[in-house]
């Protein structure tokens, strides 16, 4: 009798809080929008089901020597799977537009605008009493608007490691809607006239100018800003790698089985922070809804960018490539084409649209670095 | 009173962290021009000359090596 | 002269105890069977080899800071390998036939006895005085009679890891000595009439009864028995991967490099666990002879619980497939296949002893989570 | 003395364990059949509807992106 | 203001010390000896990036909890990377050759001379008061000799981990530059008469032979040489998985997904050695030296040898085969053919240089072997 | 002095390193040797005997299940 007594007072339900069964929910409806509505699934899903594991009653997978904890703290508190990802992104990444067109840099650094916006946004949101947000944190969720997950996972991993599943979770399903958050701001900051705009053919790059791209930016950061090192450090490894051509090998395991399993492993460690007791609280609402906004504000400001950039320039460039200086590779320069093939049928936008695309990548990597270099 | 030092700080990293992705991009932009301009003259100046040079002589060098393996595996099977 | 003293004192063979010589043969002899008798070649090659590595006089590989027990300290000890490798599984597992059919779930359930009347016996063994197991040592070696190589492993390095060398080697043994194991038993348990029970076909099973099916089972899980969650988890994440559609290079990445991977290591570091100390002692022998009495009494559960099914239940099945649910996927499922033919050779039960066949790895994935939450 | 209460033990470990192992899979067995009747009755009812709307469009979306992304790509290597 | 302060005193521009930037340039050349030269590019690009890296000032990428310095600490101090290569290289290697006529593996006993003559020119520099080696470094040095990148790293790392990272670059650097170092020495050494030796053809080898002898070869170690069996263990087991046939899943995923993975991690905590403050130090160009002497010597021995076994052999062997018992698999080899063919244009001499080859690698592990015992 | 006993040191590792090193090969060879012809002799031997018994049953048996699987899955999907 006793042990039946045991066996029942040990089960899920009667140790179930309710901010488990809570979480268990959300970590279902993170499997529903990823599975049925493909929201990058390769992260969500791996998110959401970390997110169950981590939320069954008395099971502590989450904690102590439970497996996803170890992967937690063996993977992302080291820093070790967001750079292994970030290589990876490198070697699937094709600096060309950007080469042939630099001066779309400036369209990813203005779309990082987001960024400090969400952090003054934040931080006005803690002086006004709604949230308590220290400044670590507020730069953490600022990020979001860098929309690149690894990056966002680093710096709340080093910032505000309690932060990271809602920043986590937020990062990577704004990706996914960034071809329903954009649009409509793309159609309001821009003519009909501007939208129709036809950009001159992108000239082919050589191999020698794509070798040296990734290591002179390596330089750049090393001279300029050495807390961006490890991220853009891993990055322009993973493209040199690529890039090089002599290491074949090495880049295909990258781009592929490496970066598969660490996905893998990120996603799980990462829906182990989805614990009822860190995310069920309103700093995460805040999270989300801050994160959005950042979103918002980086598209915009990449538009007008592209806008100020054609009052000095002779080449004149489209605006809507502007919004893809956020970067959510290759999701926002799709955006860019198709925003721009319904104002003109045969503009076609897209390889236009990959400069600032990857652009944003480097942006927030260095957005990244001034954060931990002046809060971490 | 602290909340006011907050502001400012957040405000402060605003405005330098802005301000240094601005710089650091367009630095980058011009970086990445001179490389460009560089590299194109240096290839103008050394495509004729490299054709005729290193890389025929390479693959020759390479096919001999192939050819090579290719009867020496072929000798060693047929044993 | 000092230093040939040196050299010959620090040889093998100045040092090789009886027992490490020994080791060497049993090592030796797993290589035999894996590579000649093919038995689970991919387990028992990196076992044997491990076991050889690891007796290797003064070499000290198994040990300290040696590198066979640096894999085992970092991947068994953690539990990060079995549980790897249960996500393999997961995702290499079609729970299709199943789903087809699931009252089949009952021959999973009842070939399970196995494991607990092995558990009995190696109590028994210790009340009349031939052995000395504890009752964790006792349900550990239980669990070979799940027929599942990483939740024997699992359980072993929770509750009786001095024994898990001998436990692992005996899981994966009788596993490869599935097709000699059971039919004898199978044909003494059942009439010729029996055998020659055709049954009906399949229904096809829909995507998404396969999508829902591993999340519910887990939400089970998370009510009833939170200790088989780490289990149940990995395998039904695995699985989900596969089955959702959505994440096809991930599901790619575990089904084949991460789970090969895995193995390697796996075997080796279990190899580890093969030192002559602790090895060569009675208890091993009683291991192995436990562990053949428990696939035995399993395979004979699960066709006697089939003719149970028989009596209550308009569609006969035949009671052949019931063996199949002590798992060894997917050899068990031949077996039972193998000896229909003889019957009908135009009666092919494959298909339909896939299901008890999956249906066992869940069962002994649940006793598993019970001797856990009451030993662990 | 301690001996039996090892077997005892070990006795009721055996029935509580075999008898949760039947219940949680018998449970799953009903589970299972619920959802399946379930999935099915929704299928019946939104495969006609399904498949005029969501998947079509969609279908054709993916034709246009694709198309797109072959033509981009086609203008920037004709450069 | 006081914030651009801290800005421009953590930029790398302010805080580079003269010899970190040095190490940026020899890092820079590394990459260029890799991706222009073709030097060994899948080691030497990612010891150059990782070089790069550890070099960026205030960064601290390669120290404290910086991603280099944990890759160093999980993989290279603790010996898995090295070892995981070299099994990788097992299932690479055909001891077909070898096999086919064993008494090639005295050229690679020949060959390890250089290691030896190394180490006395190590420890005679330092005598005679231009170095300052221990006889630890001089063991770790003369590795180099044995040109292999994995038993370099491996010894290094446990006999003079400060010495590591020259060490490592040393090694794969004149196993790129052997096609210039070993020709000349080869012509000097032998008559043309003797380059023009036709050897007779090989035996074809019969797998079971190719079966047994890695577990042979392990068996030998293990008697008389346990402190090489970790480095030959590995070795062997990857053979065996090669050469059973009965673990192709597990072979192929080590001879590429795997061993291309622990390449790159390898090469990049490498690389963290390259460390201004211990990279740039007389020593360094101290192993530089020596290295190539090592080299010279060993490939001087191999040649001598198979002229010396001639006097006492019926079958003659062309010397020039002796030269590729340094090992330097299969570059040594490819070089003994192309010296042969410019002697006579009809004989190829590939095959019978891969037995000397394969023999170089388990001679430098015997070697290796010999050290630890003795120093470790 | 104490780089004199360093030297004699090295030279007592050369020695005996060397020594060793040849020693392990030499043994290595005449052991592989001793080991081909072994082999050699048991594949003579056992040639005739193993291709008329295992191998065949083995693979009829393979064909059998091949067939066997085929079969249950083909009527799987037929269904
Ligand atoms: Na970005
Ligand atoms: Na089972
Ligand atoms: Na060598």
């Amino acid at each position: 009798m006793e042990q039946l007594n045991i066996l029942w007072s040990n089960t899920g339900l009667q140790q179930m809080a309710w901010g488990q069964g809570l979480m268990l929910a959300v970590g279902m409806l993170l499997l529903y929008l990823a599975i049925v509505k493909k929201f990058e699934p390769l992260l969500l899903l791996p998110i959401g089901f970390g997110a169950i594991l981590a939320n069954i009653p008395s099971a502590g997978i989450a904690e102590g020597s439970g497996i996803l904890h170890i992967f937690y703290v063996v993977g992302i508190e080291s820093g070790a799977f967001p750079l292994i990802i970030f290589m990876g992104v490198g070697a699937l990444t094709d600096f060309g537009p950007l080469l042939a067109n630099p001066k779309t840099l400036l369209l990813g650094a203005a779309a990082q605008f987001g960024i400090f916006a969400t952090l003054l946004g934040a931080i006005g949101l803690t002086a006004i009493g709604i949230f308590d947000f220290s400044l670590t944190d507020a730069a953490a969720i600022g990020i979001i608007g860098g929309a690149d997950g690894p990056t966002s996972i680093y710096v709340a991993s080093k910032l505000a490691p309690d932060l990271l599943g809602a920043i986590a979770v937020a990062s990577y399903s704004y990706m996914a809607l960034v071809p329903l958050i954009q649009p409509p701001i793309m159609r309001l900051l821009t003519t009909e006239k501007e939208r129709k705009i036809k950009m001159v053919q992108l000239r082919e790059v050589s191999q020698t100018e794509k070798v040296i791209f990734p290591i002179m930016l390596l330089m750049l950061v090393a001279l300029l800003l050495p807390d961006a090192a490890p991220l853009l450090g891993m990055f322009t490894f993973g493209n040199l790698m690529k890039e090089s051509g002599v290491v074949d090998r090495l880049s295909d395991t990258t781009q592929n089985a490496l970066i598969n399993i660490v996905t893998i492993f990120l996603g799980l460690a990462v829906g182990s922070k989805l614990m009822a007791d860190k995310f069920l609280q309103p700093e995460t609402l805040g999270i989300l809804v801050l994160g959005m906004v950042a979103f918002a504000i980086g598209t915009a400001c990449g538009l007008l960018m592209a806008k100020l950039m054609n009052i000095f320039s002779k080449n004149k460039i489209n605006p809507l490539i502007g919004s893809a200086g956020v970067s959510a590779v290759p999701m926002a320069a799709r955006v860019s084409n198709k925003v721009g093939l319904e104002a003109n049928p045969h503009n076609f936008l897209l390889m236009h649209a990959m400069g600032p695309n990857v652009a944003g990548v480097i942006g927030s990597a260095i957005a990244a670095g001034i954060m931990i270099q002046f809060l971490g | 009173m602290e909340q006011t030092d907050l502001m400012t700080e957040a405000l402060n990293l605003t405005f330098f962290g802005m301000g240094f992705v601005f710089l650091f991009l367009t630095l980058l932009v011009f970086v990445t021009k001179f490389m460009s301009i560089v590299i194109g003259k240096i290839k103008k100046n050394s495509i004729a000359v490299e054709k005729n040079h290193c890389c025929e002589a390479k693959s020759e060098l390479n096919e001999e090596t192939k050819f090579v393996i290719e009867q020496a595996i072929k000798m060693h099977r047929g044993a």
